[in-house]
């Protein structure tokens, strides 16, 4: 398991099969693994199952999976922005299975960490809480929640180490390090990528334990989804 | 006159009181944090993984990997940090912010708001909303009074899929400032600018409470 | 809630009361909230359920209250090498609820993040499953574990700044950043205390948010419990 | 002969693989580590937060800050990372840590498992042991094959309170190296040099199947 340094992004997606269930770390296009879902792309894996905060934008991000019709069905909490999916979804072609965030990154962070369902109030009285356990705790009502299962979680950090020790940057963090926890095979894709010793051991946001492949990753292009910016004067 | 949405910004704005921690959603809300009075010392938390989320950054210096949780390129303060989602949540169902704003489509008279869903239409989903109006003790709604076609937005029971059961608190419309009280209803507390108590009335769908003298807004 | 620096460590009990559950941090001796623990033994408050790894040492650590009878109960994991907290109780003077160390984390943390309950599978078939709901998930049976409600939380951290956030050290970090969340009043600290801005943001352990009181602590005597180590030649 | 301490820790050292990652308990399990075969890469996780756990400082260099699970001053290896307490158990619960190493004072024939208090005895807790055993897929024990008194440890039935069921797959003792089949009980699997197959059945109170040959350890 610590041998993980991975040279080619093909390797990184060995065993990945039609039908599977998988993460992509990211939210909108701010830290999603973009060299792996490139590479997805290009090896065609059908009818995935994807869970992911996101689905990308029309060409970018999961959109570019969308499009060309490898994605059965979503596992996210907000899908906006997405014309082809927006067509998918309406023509029955695309499932779809909204989740409130905090219960996507908790069920997430439940399968990295052996709890296999807790209870938590997000959505309780919604259509969420439909068929579910209710629970009254302090007086007030919970919804009992399950850990995911997922054959691979892909992610994307800053910087990682041939340990598969990884470091995230800024908001970019968000859902990579739970689902770094839950994947089966966790493909962690890095912008640097840095001998064993070069990270502060004090610094690292998921330790090397957790990720099973990683490799630096061959271009980011980091896409901005909304430019908002304050004008010089 | 009613208000427009900085307008129902500014009034809400008046609501931060010092040293709270507080989620702003996407659209009116996130105008709040242009009008926070001088010499208090707030916190915005963004539901993606920042606290100490500062203004938009100067044309230039957008980073891909500094947004809030609706997309927008922000900047950073100082004492701020960053962490994942989970985290994030753990702070927000642990009620550790004081203050959260979001915008809506229906409230009802009992609290119950429904903002991520209209049936036959393309659903975005509800992102993180569902978890913050579940925990959040302290939730303002900040919306137009009625919707496109002039149908009131305060309704005695929520039409639309609901997101939460009796939360909301406090409602800031273009026409007014309202409180929810479980037993009571809607409770008019504040008119906007010009804008009669009749008119209020005739807009609100749901149990209503005028109280005898209803002042106008001080913006 | 925001303006949190405390200066007198006296400051930083205000409100603790007798018959309080109170949580501290640090595993062994190691990353203990020694400036509180001596505050608190001068303060007197008494009959307090002390939620807490460990129990300390005779006259070090948790030690010292123990010795001045503040404590009623301990929950801890592991209570060994403590000659007074044996006398206490097996005198029955002393309560003591003993709980699995990956639980008691668990329920530091779910405290923290308000989750009411979680399913675990450590100690099923144990009499820490006693009276507790069972539940079997994939086959394995696992036990119902609640939140801990704690009026306070001691913890230390290695750097901490004034909005609260906080940095630890090495395996002195342990049960600190759970508890920290834990806590409905959480008074941290830290060796050095400094201005907002000072720390990355990328590398806070426990964002400020959590902390309701932060001081420099005026004496760290970060005494070693085993002295272990390879003699030069 | 019968094995000591060291003896038991190198025959275990034995099992280690190449990539795994190791939790070690207090005693003799400590010892595993001054044993690992030349060129396997394996890192070591103790409970209290650290992966990557290397050996005791040079004198001199001791730090408080960085102890084992054993409140030992430790070092870290290049590679190494600290972490809290509920992240140190989420890898142990969701089996990222492919051996762990414990002592016991019992184990049964089906693989139970008693090794944290002895009524009427000063208890001193069960620390990490319970939520160890009731995760891991690989545990080895390392223990004597009996107590002070003579009594076998390997019995039909745990006679002490209960660490965790059914999950001890191979036992380490100073007399033989056994695995534990769910049908057969225990089998024995190797001598250590110079004691008898009889012994070791003597000294074996649990459900014990003896293979027609029975190597002695090669250590």
């Amino acid at each position: 398991m610590i041998r993980k340094v991975i040279t080619n992004v093909e390797d990184a997606l060995d065993g990945l099969e039609d039908d599977m269930t998988i993460m992509f770390g990211g939210f909108g296009l701010s830290g999603i693994p973009e060299n792996a879902i490139a590479a997805i792309r290009k090896r065609g894996t059908k009818n995935l199952t994807c869970i992911s905060n996101n689905a990308g934008i029309d060409g970018f991000g999961l959109g570019i999976l969308l499009e060309n019709h490898q994605i059965k069905k979503m596992i996210s909490s907000y899908v906006g922005e997405n014309d082809e999916f927006e067509r998918q979804m309406l023509s029955g072609e695309l499932e779809v299975e909204l989740i409130p965030q905090g219960t996507l990154a908790e069920r997430c962070r439940a399968s990295g960490s052996g709890i296999p369902a807790f209870f938590t109030p997000a959505g309780y009285g919604t259509e969420v809480a439909e068929g579910k356990e209710v629970r009254v705790f302090d007086g007030k009502p919970h919804i009992l929640e399950h850990a995911f299962e997922a054959s691979f979680a892909f992610v994307k950090a800053w910087k990682g180490d041939e340990t598969g020790n990884l470091i995230f940057k800024g908001t970019a963090r968000n859902f990579n390090p739970v689902m770094a926890m839950a994947g089966k095979i966790t493909v962690a894709e890095v912008e640097e990528l840095l001998p064993a010793g070069s990270l502060d051991p004090n610094s690292i946001h998921i330790p090397g334990v957790f990720v099973h492949r990683i490799f630096k990753g061959e271009m980011f292009e980091k896409r901005i989804e909304q430019r908002t910016v304050i004008k010089r004067n | 006159m009613a208000l427009d949405k900085n307008g129902i910004a500014k009034r809400i704005a008046q609501e931060l009181q010092d040293g709270w921690y507080i989620n702003l959603g996407i659209g009116i809300p996130t105008l709040v944090a242009n009008y926070v009075k001088e010499g208090i010392k707030i916190e915005f938390q963004s539901e993606n993984g920042i606290l100490g989320m500062g203004p938009f950054p100067l044309e230039g210096e957008e980073d891909a990997d500094l947004i809030n949780a609706g997309k927008q390129t922000i900047t950073s303060l100082p004492g701020a940090s960053f962490f994942d989602s989970s985290m994030s949540f753990a702070m927000i169902r642990s009620k550790k912010i004081q203050l959260t704003v979001l915008g809506a489509m229906e409230v009802s008279d009992n609290g119950d708001i429904a903002n991520w869903k209209i049936p036959g239409k393309m659903v975005k989903g509800m992102g993180g909303a569902m978890d913050l109006v579940a925990s959040a003790d302290n939730i303002i709604v900040a919306m137009q009074h009625t919707n496109r076609k002039g149908a009131s937005k305060l309704l005695k029971k929520c039409t639309l899929p609901i997101t939460g059961l009796g939360c909301v608190k406090k409602i800031v419309t273009d026409l007014a400032v309202l409180d929810i009280h479980p037993e009571f209803g809607f409770i008019l507390k504040e008119r906007a600018p010009g804008v009669s108590v009749d008119e209020i009335v005739a807009k609100t769908d749901g149990k209503l409470m005028v109280p005898e003298n209803v002042p106008e807004m001080s913006l």
